[in-house]
């Protein structure tokens, strides 16, 4: 299990943290990490694509189905448990159970260069999996925040309408009017995402384009591929430590949460993985990935949008200061165990 | 001496994610146009880095006194609604005011 | 001729035009556009250079010759065309002109995409051709609006006069004197442009280098040459269908000219390559491309400097959101059709 | 207290491409020195993007107010032959107000 | 009529390197926050042409009057030991005022 | 020897010159060069990592001591020269010193190309030198500086005393507490300096990667290296002919200076590298570009925080606009043509 630590991606990770926490002056550009991010959901799309045009339809609707479901209930799950735990406002439990409804790609990927360095083989279906999950999230994220509001404004009263009044006459915005209409805005926001946008897109050019005009695609989908992953997880590492320094703002408590969802998604995930969807141990390890694993790329900005009386610093700092390092280093190899100790019991 | 003629200048820091609704304002107003100007900082939540995801952007646009408040009450109820918008406006003076009564088309 | 729609360099041009138009939120960073299209041009430099050392002189000098009546002759025609249809200003018309004299190297690097895919071998010469064709367009331009300059000037009278007086004593700027000082910028300016100095000193290295230590660089021109290309077109498309958006304002008629220009450039390309140079349906097909394209990187700038009065919205959206789409799906296409139709009945 | 002086800030909005033309005015017209930030926005033509071949430039100078007009007056010139530049002009208050007369040397 | 409440704008030009000091200032002395901007320029010392190692950068910090002056102190001690700042005080003209007296917490 | 001049990164080296010389408008975006340095430091230092796994470690301590001496010795000597010479201010000395202590990646890895063209094998201890010569001369950069400042503060006498209390009573910053907490600072700088990060981190990563796991990010490191270093010394072509111009302000003198350093730096790399260190043609030829090279990356920050009295137009304009050039195009085959005679000699 530990040999997932001597995993080059997983390595620079360590680097990208480590420079931050000895206060090093290093800096990426920030358009490098975008321009990486760029080139790996496109590549990892294309090679996705490739695979899936010979895939099985019915295998591939049911991978997709149980996408939605997860997309679907993790978020509300999520939310349930941190209004329980009374440790944040209604409207910052539903942008923080947002990001957890969705996934992040970086820990997908390393998930993939675990799963190849093991030589582990894996199911392609997970990767769509990763396109149709970027999105139920925030629609849900939405409708929670609503909800919020609205029990937010009745336990005001009177109180909340003057704060309001206080907007310029403007300010009853939170009415169902302007609800349905950023809606609307949200589904948009939700399906014509930037990630969303180069994944399935890329996804379909690999599997329309023909054979022989991928041939010249293939070395910059695949000879690259391992090295920009490990340029992105460096910078990845920095802004992950950068975030963990807000670990005390955000209190032992709330951080706690940042390592449980990881767990009950990884445990749902493995579940669905090896039993609802019928996987290898590659594959259920990857459902566990996409269930376990927090956005922290396309969700956030969406959450500003959508619920910007939300902190971004708590859902960063969960996202992507505590989960994402946990999964990384430690959900990964065990999401493995879990999915081979299933398969070595399983049917 | 070259004639200066005074307007206001309206400066706006805030999440990239903003930049469509700010636009959209400007639009609306009749600005004479906008510009913006990558930027990251620190706030009341903690350090923007200027990461895709946790950008800031600087904007700014330059209008005659009078069109000053509609643009000020829109940035208002923005910030009733819970956005966080660094707003500030200054006098500067120009060389071509009509310049800024035209509103931009896009 | 459909099959051009299935190479992945046009599916994904195609996927930025779709992201734009269902209004994605996708961004790509300015400075990664800029990082490929330097990549793509010493790239293809590079490569040019190594089979030029091997080229024929004379054949070189034929087609530097032609390149050169192209890129004088081109947007002479479009200036006339654009006159006689009386749709713009004089000056306007002499910008536009200028960019349909010179040339896109995403179009001709697409069409080479195209040519690969279907197996058709082409000559090198058009690499030269494209190197060349960078500046003439420039100079012309500039020519052309110092005469539209003077008509305007000859039209308003002694009202243009007080006009120019308004800028404080210096305004009249527009005489004989001034036009000269500007003449030698943009000579300048056309020779030492980026693109200019990238492409022409790329060719030069690849033809200079030692063959050992050009070895060390093939994987970097080869292997991901295609995947940068993709990127690349992926970024035009949203630029593109962003310039698309601006078709009403430049109006109906205009925009038929983004579309007749490449036509009349492609036919009359497809001639100069067949019967003048005597190239392969490759080569031939590559000459089209290289006459019916309009610079949309190169000369903009210059047109901004040389040529300020005329509307770069203008410009733009015909060179980008016109012509450079129509090529890139159907022109290459067509051309390649022109050029074989014409092998099969040519000597 | 820290004492203030006042000096004048020209602010310019314009297309990457007249970045030399305005830094050999700054040099001719002796400014200290200038600065330059890249940016995007829309105007009277349209958006410009920031790419490439379609980028802004935002640049600012300090300089002592009696040395104002002769910069004006050159980006007057430049605007009379049809470029398009946005100039603004603001009062600054300087800690240092030496350092705005000696002009940078390129 | 929007109500608008005066505040002070200091903008600060100098290396990058400084980027921390900088900040270090700002937390000592409880600005709300700042916001940096790339940027390149030239002046007393040549060009500055924004490369990693040779990159300027704009910040701004918007603050009450009467919180002034202990950061422009601390930009003068800076500025005595041998440091490169462009520092400038404008007026401005906020919406919010009651933002700019949290001090930001990072 | 000439044929140094035809590796294709020495001629795009060249070609950034010329661009420059030409005034082309050819600009790279900033963030580009900073993305090219991070992958090229990456890339050694992986390449690097993996070979020393396999490296005597009594070689590599003595080479390590090597590094020490030469990082410490350097910047004292140059610092000497100028004192002598008289040409500079000591504060301006020691900043300069500072730079011809540190070493320069870009040259370095220019004299790796040239030594693979010339089929030239090499020992991998000169690349820990690299990592480990980047910081002592910022610290003793630092220590000359707080010599000076005593020195001119003595010299000054009460005059100086009177400028520092211009500084608002804050301005006797230049005691002794003062300087030492710089020196932590430094210290600190000097250590956990990006480029050091990076290198180092690599060469660790390197070392430690599961072999399997690094067969991925050998095309990453391999194969695109060399035209990524094309790339990067197209762009630091133009920069370093950029600063040529400065060269009227530096004065001829001085000018000398960027030449005589790397001459007496390289003559005494070849001697340590050829006895001291027992390297064959190839490791003694890369110590002494160690040696000869001055930074131009890691310490101008460096110095601006540490030493803002100096001018930066002055080091940079030595180290990058002078001794730059003058070590890709004539330095690295003369000290490849020393080793050669050396070792043609040598024991
Ligand atoms: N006092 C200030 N001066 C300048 N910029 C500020 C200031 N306060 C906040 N900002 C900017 O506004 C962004 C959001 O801060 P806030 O609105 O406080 O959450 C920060 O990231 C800064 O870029
Ligand atoms: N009112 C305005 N406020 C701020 N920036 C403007 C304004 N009008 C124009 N600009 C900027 O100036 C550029 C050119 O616009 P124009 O001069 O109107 O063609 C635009 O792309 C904007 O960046
Ligand atoms: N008068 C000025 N106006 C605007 N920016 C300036 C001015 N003088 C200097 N700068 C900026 O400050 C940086 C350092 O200049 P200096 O402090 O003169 O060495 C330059 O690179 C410019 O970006
Ligand atoms: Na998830
Ligand atoms: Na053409
Ligand atoms: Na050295």
């Amino acid at each position: 299990m530990l040999s997932n630590l001597m995993i080059p991606a997983v390595l620079f990770f360590g680097l990208g943290v480590l420079a931050r926490l000895v206060k090093s002056d290093l800096k990426f550009p920030p358009d490098l990490a975008k321009a990486l991010s760029i080139y790996l959901l496109m590549a990892i799309g294309l090679h996705g694509g490739v695979e899936l045009a010979k895939a099985d339809l019915g295998a591939a609707i049911n991978a997709i189905i149980w996408a939605l479901i997860l997309g679907f209930a993790m978020p509300v799950l999520g939310y349930w448990l941190l209004i329980v735990t009374r440790r944040v406002s209604p409207l910052d439990a539903a942008a923080i159970a947002a990001h957890y409804g969705s996934v992040s790609a970086g820990t997908f990927l390393t998930a993939i260069a675990f799963l190849d360095t093991q030589g582990v083989v894996y199911e392609t279906y997970p990767l769509i999996m990763l396109a149709v999950m970027e999105s139920p999230a925030i629609i849900v994220g939405l409708l929670l925040a609503a909800q919020a509001r609205q029990k937010v404004k009745l336990q005001a009263g009177g109180n909340g309408a003057a704060a309001m009044a206080n907007g310029n006459g403007h300010g009853n915005g939170h009415g169902n009017g302007e609800d349905k209409i950023r809606l609307g805005a949200l589904l948009h926001e939700a399906f014509t995402n930037g990630s969303v946008v180069i994944l399935v897109g890329s996804m379909a050019i690999g599997a329309m384009s023909l054979p022989g005009s991928m041939d010249k695609l293939k070395p910059f989908i695949d000879e690259i591929f391992m090295g920009a992953l490990c340029l992105f997880l460096f910078e990845m590492g920095m802004e992950a430590a950068r975030r963990l320094g807000d670990f005390k703002r955000v209190g032992a408590l709330l951080a706690g949460y940042g390592v449980v969802m990881p767990l009950i998604g990884g445990t749902i995930g493995v579940l669905i993985g090896h039993y609802a969807l019928g996987f290898g141990v590659g594959g259920t390890t990857l459902v566990a990935v996409l269930a376990a694993s927090a956005s922290y790329i396309a969700v956030p900005p969406a959450m500003r949008l959508a619920v910007p009386e939300a902190n971004p610093s708590l859902y960063l700092t969960l996202s992507l200061g505590i989960t994402f390092p946990f999964n990384v280093v430690l959900g990964i190899p065990l999401y493995h165990w879990m999915a081979s100790a299933l398969a070595g019991t399983g049917p | 001496m070259v004639d200066l003629y005074p307007e206001k200048l309206i400066s706006i820091i805030t999440t990239s994610a903003l930049e469509e609704r700010l636009v959209r304002i400007f639009r609306e107003r009749g600005t004479s146009g906008y510009t913006i100007v990558p930027a990251r900082g620190a706030g009341s939540r903690g350090e923007q880095s200027g990461l895709d995801f946790d950008a800031n952007i600087l904007v700014k646009v330059i209008l005659p006194a009078d069109r000053l408040d509609p643009v000020l009450d829109d940035l208002k109820r923005l910030l009733g609604r819970g956005h966080h918008l660094t707003v500030f406006v200054s006098d500067v003076a120009v060389i071509t005011p009509e310049k800024f009564t035209r509103p931009f088309d896009l």
